[in-house]
């Protein structure tokens, strides 16, 4: 049984120096936050016209966004051409 | 006819012996978790699958020379696997609303609670005749707690491998359970009038913060937990690839095809540890019981942090949106989502959730650094 | 002057001895046949390539230190490239029509007579001076019957690597060559009426029918046939990815990405062993010879049979669809529906094929694992 | 030619032990099919409103079917609606 | 308080060497480089990374059983990443306007010159003391001047490994700087009458060509320098996949997934060779300085080879894009494209910059095989 | 400093076999372009009615141009449907 509470000790102080790191890690990344990336921010604003569409498809994190956009673009542009001159051989 | 005796003694039917029997139901047990419940399926379906096949008798999956033991030994034991996972993770993960409000990192921290609490407890099991938790196993049972998948599995595989298996169900399961083990403690530790509290707009979040932050993340643990750096580590190479906008294609193939072939080798290889002799004991219900312990103790610590925050903060902190510092990333913050709706339905809290969720997915790897340092030297 | 010796002892040129320039002649053949001929080019371009490189003079492509050894012994050698495409091969394939009409699974057992006759058949040349076929060999021979690529390569990776070349290169050229070697045997086998017959409409199979199909499948292997489930487990899982709806983006990986990095390390690998010594020799032309032979009685059989259900069944069967028992998806499947067409352009078999087809697979995979069991041990 | 003989035998009894076994196994699948599988079915049959079409794409075995939707559903989007603008500045 | 002091002793602060700080600075400008200067981003990002990783104390990243260490030698000590990058090259490489005008291989060929005079330099350098450049080290620093990454990391790997990471920095770094370090040394060379010359339009090349000549390139190879064929192979192979037309899934995949996910491995490994003890000695400088050199040297040699084609030739030749010959495909097609244009707004030179560009890939391989065949023995 | 001029001379060696050989080799490259693959060109030339934009797409080394096609395909019919029908309506 000595040997168990000596492990409660052990248990007891990791779970307080654990705690205690924690805390004080993320809590320095908050300091760090607000301190250097605010200012980082102030200083490199993001570009206003940004092309921002493009940007958040980019960003979906979807499999294929990135890779396609070429093929995509000239799948979709040859399949509306493809309706537009049906549309204007109907009408 | 000694060629149908061969033929009979090369089956299944005359080899079965009944833990392997008992082991491939639980496969099975998984599989329908996943498919019909929609339990984590990404991990539990390989995973299910993997523990059926390492239970067949003869065939060997797991001895030398057979399949799981190549992807055991190549990706699980050098931690390959859950690093690469984590790199994809990274890559899926977005800071922006966590460096708009940072102090919801706190909540991230207090979550953490529920793994060293859970440390004390498996030590505490050991009073019960049957439990022999040493302080490393009692660790890796611990990080269940952290709600996530690839810092349990990598910090079981060096701590406890011989746990892995019953430490990655529950891991796996109770993020599954998110929504059902959540509300009531979230609903039990406030009042009407706190689910009703509506926070502030997020501020915008410019490229260049997003490009330093994990830079920044990675620098610290550098300084203060180096045994954190390689769940860290990997992480932040997918985030900044993700934010750096020069290396889409990476980004894309990690967060896609990369986690993707991956998940499939690190479910058949987490499921070759679900052998019979390994999870059908009384440690495994022990393993259970004291995952439960940890999700709910993680969420009542996150929810009382942002209870606490609310006094002690000038602008209004919902105290729902603390149970998503458990990470489970993104169940939890729909959870506080969905919680917070039902009080007021105009309250849109996924947004302010998202950061103590991301904040809870680097503090659990924070945490397994320190059992790591601590335990694991 | 001694560099420009050095230079010359270090070209090719210098070095070349002739079973080398014969087997380049072979990979180019290989490649010729692949891109002009579109003989199965997802494997034999990488395979002819493989070959090409494997007996250039110096480069030590096959010795230690080289690709093509790395690549043999870490997916070959083992098996995990063969069971990886059979995973993805489970992915991609659709049991629908196998379910709706679950007799052809009788003529994919009949077609694996082409097997069990070839592996007699190897036995049989050993009479002929030249020829020592172990049991071993001829059940790797005889494989090539089952008309499926990564079976033949993971069972003659196990029972006779030192046939394996020539063993995948036949099995892939008469894969390739099926439009060309059944239908004489199709119509020579029936008459124009039974070529005419038309078959009822498959009834729509349920969701939950095609999850639990490939769990059936790899209990049922389990119970009786262990030594079968790496191929039938592998296969069975890429199967359930398909179907369960849930891990549709593990499953589109194994189909796509997955199958395609290592198809082509498959095909460089197998092509490391098309080497001088172990090809240019009497027993590869009893290899080819015995793989026609396998495929003929294949077909054979597999008609025969369809013809026999049509005497017993109520509902007509159209024996064209016994043929594509041997499976060689979907290329088969397809000969059957061009056959049938020609004989009734109102009759579309297609659909009706892939039951006998995908049945075929199952059919040669546990073949495999008879071999294995009872060879292998 | 007393070997020979010996492995012709054991090809026979192999050739003929293994077409019993696919026969019975496969058989044995016949039964289960028409037995568990259909009543299976008719217990839990498919839902009848189901997105037939999405699913149907999902499940052509075609490589970024699946992660694709989305961005390509963005980029579609954009396209018809460039087209559809550039056509109404033209009418 | 023993607790604490374990604490202490495992963070990075209490074990931090100043040579590791360092490097980890190297790290951070390779990644600053990489992503404000887009500094080839997609191999600079992860070896940046890997270089901060690789010199984290405790850590032990490239230690037994860290990730890095794995990573290196099983894709980098073996050769395997790079030869797998140069097989998606191959696959991403278009060889139609070499076809079409194949007197630009001249200029490919001559821009070699930035090789063989470095290796001049290199074993020059080593009357300065503090340099003992060997031959092989020399080789391997003179390959920076062949303006192709792969081949780099190929070559040094074999010849000089302690090397690699400097060698690897010193390529990727000059190759972002073509369209600095090109210019000055293009106008110094030619006049404005020269640069303003219009060349006649590409005849259109068949399929047929562009599928036999990756393999006719192979076959010289072969013949004449077997050393090269791991990395000519694998190009040729790459093209050959991407021409033929029958393998389209496979070629897809060479240059896309599996490049982008050896990249990521290949950058973390050549960072993790960016020790202090490699990497911070006067070596280093030295190598930085005699890659500028190989640069300006292969540029201005290609500008006078294509000066003296234009005095022989009918058909005109416009100098500039001689300087497309070092490679660094197609940074450097562009670099002439840009600088003709500067003179002539109506000359688009791209296209037949292209010709020398994918000439110099070609050209670098065969004289990385010459540096293995006769300095690598 | 009798090994550093030894090592001259090799380099120099070097330098020259080198040279040499790159030359000779990408000159018999354009030999066999100019006498083989002319020839084969005019013997084999390409199919005058090809498929070429599918052609051209497929080459682009697009990440995901192959794969996609059919998916694309699908998804663009079924949105210029969707556009055509929605546009329908309102007239
Ligand atoms: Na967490
Ligand atoms: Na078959
Ligand atoms: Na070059």
């Amino acid at each position: 049984m000595d040997n168990l509470s000596q492990l409660f000790v052990e248990a007891g102080t990791l779970m307080l120096a654990g705690m205690v790191f924690v805390f004080a890690f993320l809590g320095i990344l908050i300091l760090f936050i607000n301190i250097v990336l605010v200012k980082l921010a102030d200083k490199y604003p993001d570009p206003i016209i940004q092309p921002k569409s493009q940007r958040n498809v980019a960003k979906s994190g979807n499999s294929a966004t990135e890779g396609i956009s070429p093929a995509i673009v000239a799948a979709i542009s040859s399949a509306v051409n493809q309706y537009r001159q049906k549309n204007s051989k109907k009408k | 006819m000694e060629s149908l005796q061969t033929l009979w003694m090369s089956t299944g039917l005359a080899n079965f012996e009944f833990g392997q029997v008992v082991m491939m139901l639980v496969g099975c047990l998984l599989l329908f978790l996943a498919i019909a419940k929609n339990f984590e399926p990404l991990l539990l379906v390989p995973m299910g699958f993997g523990a059926i096949l390492t239970n067949i008798p003869i065939a060997g999956f797991s001895e030398i020379g057979g399949l799981l033991h190549y992807i055991y030994y190549a990706g699980i034991d050098t931690g390959i696997f859950p690093l690469l996972i984590f790199m994809g993770v990274g890559a899926m993960t977005d800071f922006g609303a966590l460096i708009a409000n940072p102090k919801t990192l706190l909540l991230g921290a207090a979550a953490q609670f529920g793994i060293f609490a859970t440390l004390f407890g498996a030590i505490a099991l050991n009073a019960i005749p049957g439990f022999e938790f040493t302080l490393a196993d009692a660790s890796a049972i611990a990080i269940i707690g952290g709600a996530d998948g690839p810092t349990a599995i990598f910090l079981a595989s060096k701590l406890a491998p011989e746990l892995l298996g019953a430490i990655a169900v529950a891991a796996y399961s109770y993020m599954a359970l998110v929504p059902i083990i959540q509300p009531p403690i979230m609903r039990a530790l406030t009042n009407e009038q706190e689910r009703k509290i509506e926070m502030a707009q997020l501020r915008p979040v410019t490229k260049i913060e997003k490009v330093i932050f994990p830079l920044a993340v990675l620098m610290m643990t550098i300084f203060f937990l180096p045994a954190a750096t390689p769940l860290v580590g990997m992480f932040c190479l997918g985030n900044l690839m993700r934010e750096c906008g020069v290396v889409d294609r990476l980004s894309s193939t990690a967060q896609n095809e990369l986690i993707n072939i991956v998940t499939i080798f690190l479910g058949l290889g987490v499921g070759s540890k679900l052998s019979a002799d390994k999870f059908l004991n009384v440690e495994t219900l022990g393993i259970l019981a004291l995952g439960a312990v940890a999700f709910s103790i993680g969420t009542a610590s996150g929810v009382l942090m942002a209870k606490l925050m609310n006094k002690f903060s000038q602008e209004p902190v919902n105290p729902l949106i603390g149970a998503a510092g458990v990470s489970a990333v993104p169940m939890a913050a729909r959870v506080a989502n969905k919680v917070g709706l039902e009080a007021n339905p105009h309250n849109f809290l996924l947004m302010h959730a998202m950061g103590p969720n991301v904040a809870g997915v680097l503090g659990s790897a924070v945490a397994a650094g320190i059992l790591l340092a601590l335990v694991g030297g």
